[in-house]
């Protein structure tokens, strides 16, 4: 758990050999996370759904890389890797995945309200759009109080489909909130491809209200990290709100109980983004070809993570679940 | 929690009924309706191809195609301010929203449009359209996808809110919500899709405003709705093994309420516990609860007790969210206090 | 009441000298209608309050006079402009506003909710934006039952505030929906200058969904009545929603007691408006320019109109209120 | 209905008591609590400079700029949303909701985010948030700018909900209120806001879950929110011409709620009436009568009775909307009957 908590380093140092590797880390971390939530569904041991992130990994890790562990975050449904890549603890989360004491928010909010304010995620949310209006009032929180902190509110373009979320993106270019929204467009609402649920242009939606938008390939972790550093740094510069409008895919289905998909998916649609689009696999060769790292070293950061995911499943299913008093407990404040 | 291996106590005996689950008497309601009316048309998310997550709808749509069948997107306000323009104006929405944790989302165009387009008109103007929704807990899914919010519908005029507990109830009150000439906003326990029960082969609608005994019963009144009828039925039969005659009313609509049939029920047993998964502050119980004392008064030998969910978010771990629900146990051991028998 | 309960010509008989003159006849009875509400207001013979359309009267006229009777309107809190427009009688209407039995919705709606389904106006509406669904939904109607009726959607340029109109005008779009969604924008919503409440682009907002948008001159009736024929033109033939964009102006408050204005808007910008781009006398002036009619024969209307504005008051004043046993009536249908 | 010439039965007497408006009380409440901590701030449209349309917050813009006295789009669950983030994260949100029938439009901001985050997060995050919004008929505003929503509110686990009846009460409870750690609901009366009452020169709070006895009386309780606590004083006044003394209890807050006052002061006078401005159907007349017919079952003389709104949409003709609002006399006729003075 070295890096449990931490946040990556600062913007300027984006470059370095240490923050890509780091990024790295958090990718595999994400991916190996996702494959024993997986495992733990598979074999009845966790309660309820998940909504798994993988392959769309680069987003998550790409913009949380260019952000400070002061800087908020809001979730989704699909939030294991906005959390992980914040820098949430692999142990914790699983804890809160098997509705155990130890958990994030002591089991009661399991999967789809994963929160962690240590590191700025405002939590997951199980209403789509849900955190439009948290993020953005982070934001006005943070230009309130006079802090540079940002805010990014990460979503899936089905959210688009919620007027709240246009309501606050007009406040945020109203008032120059530093807000980022991270559309994340996995092309499809849970069986629904995007394409029979949105019309015209989806980062017009944003350009509307004066915010800039900027689209990038969300398998490629360097042009998200590039939009993203952008994004933010106009954020703390008091400049206002930025629209990133990120293509992706997930490799699983809407939850891990979507198993039949062929009629809304192809087979081959899955198999050609694994197998040309994977945003580790990508990273990697780019890694590997710029002498960043050798295969060597890439491949003992996947045994460390594998490890790592290993002890955080071992550590959740042994923690006790919580006290049946707790039921009553944390209502009010 | 509830019980699939129990079945329901309706409609036993006719020759041609036969046991289908709950999941298929709703699309058998909708299938005839939509065969029967050539208005009738089903909007949500995923309700054509995917059949909606809970699969309930599942074949509708190569039956109807999928403009009677409309996936939209992820936008319940503007699909029941749609249900609500096309109502008006010569159709019969059947709008889908996923989870009853929703409807904070689509309150405004049902309770502020749908609800006063009538009266407001002078009763020119009239919505006939039915909100498909569920509730109930249990699932595992946490503070936002398992909540019973029937009570903020229950509360407004203009709309009426249908409660069905076995899959005769959710055929019949749902064909007769469609044929309602108004808003009519109906609940369906999520964790009760896969209950089995006798539906007649030969259609039949159920009207609105009549409550239904599941159960006759001599000593103790258990009013209860949807998923807590069958918590109330297996609390009957524990109470029976220790000599308390239980007897099970489900109003099957909070309005309009069946008030003589609970408070007739109160009278004959004088005693009353009222069951519902809503939460109990300001929930459904407190209107049966306020009913049955008012008007069987003068024949209580105990005070009305009220069994609502636990008044906490849904916890999701589930050694926490089974706490939250009435179970027959609970109710059993209320029950034997109130007919002193403990 | 010659016209009342009836429509204008069809489009193609705009062009006609009847046509205009019936359209210069309804903006005069808009005016004098609300003049008259306002004198009813101040002399505390009407009950609540009501907001005036005085000024934006080319909007509602220009687009209605494109209408069938048999097309649908919603209309909002403003709503007595739309309502004329769409052919309403002038008695029945106050005698709604004045709470009567004789009232169009037997004086249960009042000002705020008046409909008449007779002329398809299916009823102002007191939610800014709340009837963006139902418009958008009359129009689905009119696509499911293969009708070429169009459904038209007034708000003032505040609702764009409200996320629903984003969610309707997203689904419109996609399914090629015949409706109109006519933005009047007056310049304010309550006291406020629609530039502090409104980022970026008004009508970029509908252009992002690929609706097709026109900004008019909402105080020159010519330019609203032809950009109007040509999105009924296009919804008619099956090819989708439009969106109007129109510029006009409210001559009194927000309400009828919004008395003082200067700390929001001044005396000169008021004046301004009035004096130089009054829509009924730049139509007036037209008139008389293109010699559609002779300066005697608007003020024969005007006339005429106001003999009918008379007698509407007083038939409302003198009908009797409705019987109490009314308040439980049509709760239910 | 209420009358501004009557004043507040509370906090009579202190030397340095002056009487003021409800409107002026909700001023001075907020603007010692935006004095006394830089965190506080007011978010709603045209609270600005216009002070609201009601004029209660004129003058605030002026000595705390536009930056702490937010005027905003015409986006309610935009603004109530950015309401929860900024208390999430050090804020104290005072979101304006002009009125209250706009509730439905914020109700899944309200319900499923402000009041399920402090829980969902296992008591880590919290939101500080108030909700200022009215309630209240007889305005000849219509079905939707005349409703009284509270019981939506009251309904939720985690949020907390006030309802001001006089001056004193208004100022008390709201900055109450802003120091709260949990989203709070206060409903302001529209037709009280130029009710008058004693308010004392000092500061003062008044504590949530403490009931107001706003009359003492003998012979029956009649429990009262809001607007109605006038309708209650002026029936007991008219009760006492007839030899019939009537407490009059105001819970103030409906969570928490007193259940002990009311439940004592029925067992003390063996009969109640409960009287709020929601409709009467499942609101929260059902909830006091409830909460009264259990608890004080044995002392119980009569049946609880309810008056709440008439259950139809608020009608705009006044000889229509005065019969759906209880009124001194209609209540005072109901208490005569339950004391047998008939
Ligand atoms: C308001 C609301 N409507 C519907 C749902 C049910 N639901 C959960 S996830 C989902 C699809 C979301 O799609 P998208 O926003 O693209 O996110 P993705 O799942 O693709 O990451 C839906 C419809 C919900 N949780 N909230
Ligand atoms: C949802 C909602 N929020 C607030 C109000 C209060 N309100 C009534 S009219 C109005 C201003 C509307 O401005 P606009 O849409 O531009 O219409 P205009 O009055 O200028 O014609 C407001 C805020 C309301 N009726 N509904
Ligand atoms: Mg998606
Ligand atoms: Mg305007």
């Amino acid at each position: 758990m070295a890096q449990a908590g931490q946040a990556p380093g600062r913007a300027e140092s984006a470059e370095t050999r240490e923050h890509w590797l780091y990024l790295y880390r958090q990718m595999q971390r994400i991916r190996q996370f996702e494959e024993q939530v997986n495992e733990l569904y598979l074999s009845a041991r966790m309660p309820g759904l998940a909504h798994l992130y993988s392959g769309e990994e680069a987003v998550a890790v790409g913009v949380c890389g260019a952000l400070r562990q002061d800087d908020y975050i809001t979730s989704t449904h699909r939030g294991h890797g906005h959390c992980i890549a914040k820098g949430a603890a692999i142990n914790l989360m699983y804890a809160e995945l098997l509705g155990k004491e130890a958990g994030y928010c002591h089991g009661k909010g399991g999967s789809m309200h994963i929160a962690d304010q240590q590191t700025g995620n405002l939590g997951a949310n199980a209403i789509v759009g849900g955190s439009a209006g948290i993020a953005t009032g982070a934001a006005y929180s943070n230009k309130a109080l006079g802090l540079d902190r940002v805010a990014v509110c990460f979503f899936g373009e089905g959210a688009l489909g919620q007027g709240l979320v246009y309501e606050v993106m007009n406040m945020a270019a109203l008032w120059s909130l530093p807000v980022i929204y991270v559309c994340e467009n996995n092309q499809y609402g849970e069986y629904t491809h995007y394409t029979e649920t949105q019309a015209g242009s989806l980062s017009a939606r944003a350009a509307a209200f004066g915010i800039p938008v900027t689209e990038v390939d969300g398998q490629d972790i360097r042009a998200v990290h590039a939009a993203a550093e952008q994004a933010v740094k106009r954020a703390r510069a008091g400049e206002g709100p930025s629209f990133l409008l990120a293509t992706t895919y997930r490799y699983y289905g809407h939850h891990v109980g979507d198993i039949q998909r062929s009629y809304y998916r192809s087979r081959e649609e899955e198999a050609f983004w694994r197998r040309e689009r994977d945003p580790i696999a990508l990273m990697g060769e780019w890694l590997e070809a710029d002498g960043v790292a050798t295969r060597a070293e890439l491949e003992t950061i996947r045994s460390e993570v594998d490890a790592e995911i290993k002890a955080g499943v071992t550590f959740a299913l042994d923690a006790p679940y919580p006290d049946p008093s707790e039921v009553t407990q944390d209502v009010y404040a | 929690m509830s019980t699939p291996s129990l079945t329901s106590a309706s409609a036993t005996g006719t020759a041609a009924t036969r046991e289908i689950t709950l999941s298929q008497a709703i699309r058998e309601a909708l299938a005839e309706e939509l065969r029967r009316d050539p208005t009738v048309f089903v909007i949500g998310e995923d309700v054509a191809e995917a059949g909606t997550p809970f699969k309930v709808l599942s074949g509708l749509v190569e039956e109807f195609g999928k403009t009677r069948i409309v996936d939209s997107p992820i936008s319940e306000a503007g699909i029941t301010g749609i249900g609500v323009g096309a109502a008006m104006t010569g159709m019969r929405p059947v709008v889908d929203i996923m989870f009853g944790d929703f409807l904070g989302i689509v309150m405004d165009q049902i309770a502020n449009q749908a609800a006063k387009v009538h009266y407001m008109s002078g009763g020119k103007l009239k919505v006939p359209m039915v909100i498909r929704t569920t509730l109930g807990a249990t699932r595992r899914s946490a503070a936002q996808h398992s909540q019973s919010l029937h009570a903020w519908v229950s509360h407004i005029p203009g709309l009426k809110v249908a409660l069905p507990s076995t899959p005769y109830d959710a055929k019949g009150l749902l064909k007769s919500a469609i044929r309602d000439e108004n808003p009519v906003v109906i609940f369906e326990d999520k964790m009760m899709y896969t209950l089995k029960g006798p539906v007649p082969e030969e259609e039949y609608t159920i009207p609105f405003g009549v409550a239904d005994v599941k159960r006759v019963g001599e000593d103790i009144t258990l009013v209860a709705t949807s998923s807590m009828v069958q918590v109330a039925l297996a609390a009957a039969e524990q109470l029976q093994s220790v000599g308390v005659s239980a007897e099970v009313i489900d109003p099957r609509t909070t309005y309009p309420l069946d008030k003589d049939a609970l408070i007739n029920s109160a009278i004959k047993t004088s005693r009353a516990i009222v069951i519902d998964e809503g939460y109990e502050r300001y929930g459904v119980t407190a209107e049966f609860a306020a009913v049955i004392a008012d008007g069987a008064f003068y024949y209580l030998d105990a005070p009305v007790k009220r069994m609502g969910a636990m008044d906490v978010p849904v916890p999701f771990s589930p050694v926490l969210e089974d706490l939250t629900v009435p179970t027959p146990e609970r109710v059993t051991e209320l029950a034997k206090t109130l007919c002193g028998r403990v």
